[in-house]
């Protein structure tokens, strides 16, 4: 028997299969038996009602799709009274993602959302441009810092942060999110990008600018990830084009505790629990006991030198 | 405006003692044809399992599409339920080739593969207790409505069909409508009768002879909105199946929203989940 | 006849389409009549002589290439001696792209490339780790600005400026740029990125991190390009998985005056000249007298409202 | 060490009236068949156009691969030219199943289409004067050396033809070389008899009789050591051609990169460019 379990801070999952938030809802579970999973991740919820963003919100390119969905919420309310206890009678633990537009609100709502039920605090400081100045905070490792300290400050609960893949100092990011409290950091949301319509000349995307996700932007995040895994001692949840137990498998040789799936589930529904028992078999046919063996376990016998190599390679 | 996410529409027992059964499920079907039907019309059946093959009319199935020359969809495609089999097995689709994706489709031969999902959404009500509907399409749209003809007979429930389109030649499907026993009129742009005005005196004359106690639409908004006129002035009630762009087809995205009118607010809701049959009177066209 | 030529600040090109620097090299004139192209651009050049990154160089993944072959180079004297001549047959205008370790030696190079025959010299100021801290210089605003204005002094040639896609000051970068007087930006160079081996557990690439090019990340250098060509005044030349007359056309729509086509090279080895037949017939079928016509032609009705409407889309 | 940038294989006259032809093309090509020829290797013949078909023994093509269950190689696969026939405009390649690329690659039948790009690289010189020469291969190596045997027949040169597989049914293009007049040695390691003294013993036989003024060899370091050695004691001349994973073919990556050694001194050249053929001396093996 392989052991799937994997350890997010004091938080044990029955394995490491988990989806991306905004990318699952309860109609998958017409699809898989969600005991299977090993979180549950909610859409991002904001104090506020929102609407999302205008149509068309996604469009198609190679390996990947660009989305500006936006955040249409329904507000903490509609969440309390709906969502939590539809979560209830499943095993996996709920992990609710957040989002505010600035530092004090997205820390209130921390509080509001630390209730019976939720098992962990997802902070997304990543959407685009949901900060007043349009950067997001996860921008900056200043900007990172205090709104994790505020966040941390008000929620008991284990504190997820979930990085952008935007920023060019995401080391810096994941040390300030990992010095200001954050128990794990997911790595990463989608990547901005923007598609033009060679009929119309118009932008594909009604917000003109959207989010690159799939298959397309898996090297990237993985080396994100990578770097991210060197830089802190906090668990990082990989994130980023997954799509088969092959992705997942990559993504924690490079550093992930666990892992998130989202683009991939719009195009084969069961693509959770087929990873699941994918790395099962993996595990079975390369004798690891523990899925947990692969964390970090690329063999990367110069990893002190990858700089030097590059502007000096050994001649 | 209101956001509406209906939280299970299938309401399941998560603490009952039965084990979790797929109720969707992404399979790869075989094709067993897929033929032309008119110069843009193409009919496809496939092989599937018995969740695939209990779908209902007004539901529909997302198509993982071959890659045909060079172009790759990465979405899945939506395609309504134009007829299912479950002794048998088979769903059948009826597609117009409109871009990457329905070109990958109509390379699709009988033996190869093809991977189906579905099926999803929710479909047609119809009320056993009604004698006499009407069924009005225009291009696609009449794929979507094809399924009903089935139903209703089954529930002894007359059906007359008013078929919309370009030329007379691009007619979809009536003998899947006379087959059952269906009432057709076909009206055309070519011929000059397929106009609102003409239509609306078609229905006039069926709500007349007590024929038309509910509508069943899809496929032109200039359509939708004589049927909600002529609604509103009898009190009949209808449904009319929506399309919109998707992404996962399962209500994940919330990409495929529409507004609707309901009781005066303007509520959002997501077409693949919440529909994409839904109550005549509260689309907005 | 369509006019397919472009101008860039003083240089008039004979169409909008060159190589991207590093996968060009004289073999291609096999394949193609070099005098259809816009101009050649060279791979970088450095001063010290280099053998370039250890093996494997490249590895494929979904839509795109990684690479880290690094600046393999013979050095100033062979390229005087050897490249140098070897353009002087032919028509199209020589774009030198060039690169040094500090700012100083950077502007010395540019200096000793400014000789006839030399149209242009590209300064390639984004290849990753380059500069000391390993940080290029285009990852900031501020050491773009000094680099820049060195190069601005040290030569009289037009001076185009290549950045990096892994920045998250994009636009400050460009900014930067343009005030200390480069004439056009080439957006961009490959986006860091890793991958790694399932049988060996090791990194595919000798180098461990590469540079991500070709189709995948298109959607998000053309959002770059878009929001270059928002902030500057100056040409932007579009690079990045550009493959297709399509591709190259949503560039010019975003905003590029001119494009560079690299990794598609390698698949087809006749993209950059296809892809000029393919400009001709697309301005004949929508009646564009010319190509000039497509750059920043992008229909944007909500170009203001952006960020507003992301975070409070119309209700 | 020393990167060599050979500037211009091909020397073209850039001034000169005569107008601009291409000598590589990249093209789509038509399988004429696509067989097994054992277990583990396919023997595909492609119609082509006449700059591929002018392709010369130790040349390459890059092939673009069909996509296979799923699996999207973006780059081309080089394949060593196996044969071609300038008269019939055909092309031919010998390849092992390895991956997705040579798996999507044996999905390929008659009359499909497969984009081909080439003649690449530089091939064996073969000095007419040459009475007698050996050429040594191992597992794909043998498709490389193939067309050797009938360049080497056109020239008057005699061939002996040295085998080497891991079993005997592995064994390839015997029928090839022995249809052009060659004796072949086949070795393998499962009848023991493959190993390097073995054949250093087969060798030295060959040396004595003046059956080895050059040698020719691919697909083995352990074989190039020996031949390295003998050409050394005795002063034979010799090719070899050389492998490297490859992205662009033509020169324009570096990804291809070798150390070779030139008079003592250690330079990298482009397997695609420089080679895939070097002098057997300089190579490193
Ligand atoms: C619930 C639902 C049921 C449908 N049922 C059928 C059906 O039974 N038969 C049928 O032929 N078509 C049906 N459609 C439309 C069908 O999904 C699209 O024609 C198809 O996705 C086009 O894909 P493509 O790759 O061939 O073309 P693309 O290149 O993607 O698009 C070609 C053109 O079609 C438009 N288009 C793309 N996707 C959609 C979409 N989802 N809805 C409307 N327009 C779109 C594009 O804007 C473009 O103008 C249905 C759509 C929905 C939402
Ligand atoms: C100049 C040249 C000529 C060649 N001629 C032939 C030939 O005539 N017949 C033949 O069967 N093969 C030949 N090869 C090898 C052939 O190119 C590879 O087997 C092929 O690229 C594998 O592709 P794949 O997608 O099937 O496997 P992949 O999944 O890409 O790789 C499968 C295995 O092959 C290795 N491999 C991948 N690419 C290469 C490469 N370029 N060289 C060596 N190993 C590689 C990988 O590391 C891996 O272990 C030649 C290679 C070169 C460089
Ligand atoms: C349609 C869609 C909606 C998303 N909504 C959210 C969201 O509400 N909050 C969030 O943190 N990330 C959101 N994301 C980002 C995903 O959670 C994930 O970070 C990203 O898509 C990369 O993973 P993938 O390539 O597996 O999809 C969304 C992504 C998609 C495609
Ligand atoms: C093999 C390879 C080598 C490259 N070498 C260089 C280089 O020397 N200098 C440079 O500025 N960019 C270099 N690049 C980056 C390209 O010029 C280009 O910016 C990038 O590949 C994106 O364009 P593409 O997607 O069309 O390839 C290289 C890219 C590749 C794939
Ligand atoms: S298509 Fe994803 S919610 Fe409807
Ligand atoms: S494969 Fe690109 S230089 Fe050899």
């Amino acid at each position: 028997m392989i052991d799937l379990s994997v350890r997010i801070g004091n938080l044990t999952l029955a394995n490491p299969v988990m989806p991306a938030s905004g990318t699952f809802a309860e109609g998958l579970d017409k699809v898989m038996d969600f005991n299977r999973l090993g979180a549950f991740v909610t859409k991002t919820i904001t104090r506020e009602l929102r609407a999302g963003n205008p149509l068309p919100r996604v469009v198609e390119r190679a390996g990947g799709l660009i989305n500006s969905i936006g955040i249409p919420s329904k507000g903490v309310l509609y969440f309390l009274e709906h969502t939590l206890p539809y979560y209830a009678g499943y095993k996996p633990p709920l992990v609710v993602s957040i989002s505010a537009p600035t530092a004090e609100d997205f820390a209130q709502l921390a509080a509001e959302m630390s209730v019976p039920g939720v098992d962990v605090i997802e902070a997304n400081i990543s959407c685009p441009n949901i900060e007043e100045d349009g950067k997001a905070f996860a921008m900056r490792a200043s900007s990172t810092e205090s709104v994790v300290r505020l966040l941390r400050a008000a929620t008991p609960l284990p504190l997820w942060v979930k990085l952008t893949p935007n920023t060019g100092d995401l080391p810096d990011v994941a040390r300030a999110a990992e010095l200001a409290g954050a128990d794990a950091l997911v790595v990463a949301n989608t990547i901005l990008a923007m598609a033009i319509d060679l009929e119309t000349f118009k932008p594909c995307l009604g917000n003109i600018m959207g989010g690159l996700s799939g298959p397309a932007i898996k090297p990237i995040v993985l080396r994100q990830v990578y770097q991210c895994a060197r830089t802190v001692k906090i668990p990082v949840i990989g994130c980023g084009g997954i799509s088969t137990t092959e992705d997942a498998i990559e993504y924690m040789l490079a550093g992930a505790a666990a892992v998130q799936v989202g683009t991939a589930t719009f195009v084969q529904p069961a693509a959770m629990t087929t990873i699941i028992d994918g790395l099962v078999r993996f595990c079975e046919r390369r004798d690891i006991a523990r899925v947990a063996d692969l964390i970090g376990a690329v063999l990367n016998e110069e990893s002190d030198e990858v700089e030097l190599a590059w502007v000096a390679p050994p001649q | 405006m209101t956001i509406e996410q209906t939280i299970s529409q299938a309401g399941r027992a998560t603490d009952s003692a039965a084990p979790w059964t797929p109720s969707v499920v992404g399979e790869i079907a075989e094709v067993i044809s897929n033929d032309c039907v008119n110069a843009e019309y193409r009919h496809l059946v496939v092989r599937c399992g018995a969740v695939s093959a209990s779908a209902q009319p007004g539901q529909f199935f997302q198509l993982l599409c071959p890659h045909s020359d060079g172009a790759q969809p990465f979405l899945r495609r939506p395609m309504s339920l134009y007829g299912a089999d479950p002794v048998r097995g088979e769903v059948e689709f009826l597609y117009k080739i409109a871009g990457a994706g329905t070109r990958g489709l109509a390379t699709l031969g009988a033996g190869d593969s093809v991977d189906i999902m579905g099926p999803l959404g929710a479909g047609f009500t119809l009320d056993p207790s009604l004698r006499h509907i009407v069924a009005i399409g225009r291009g696609a749209g009449l794929a979507t409505l094809a399924p009903l003809a089935k139903a209703a007979k089954a529930n002894g429930t007359r059906v007359t069909a008013i078929f919309s389109a370009r030329r007379p030649e691009l007619v979809l499907s009536v003998d899947l409508f006379t087959g059952q026993g269906a009432d057709v009129i076909a009206v055309t742009d070519s011929e000059g009768t397929s106009g609102p005005a003409h239509i609306e005196r078609i229905l006039r004359g069926l709500i007349a002879e007590n024929r038309c106690q509910a509508f069943y639409t899809c496929g032109s908004s200039r359509l939708l909105r004589v049927q909600q006129r002529l609604a509103r002035e009898f009190e009949i009630p209808g449904q009319v199946a929506m399309e919109q762009q998707m992404a996962c087809g399962i209500g994940l995205c919330f990409c495929c929203v529409r507004d609707f009118n309901v009781g005066g607010e303007i509520v959002s809701r997501r077409v693949c989940w919440d529909g994409p049959v839904f109550d005549m009177m509260e689309a907005l066209p």
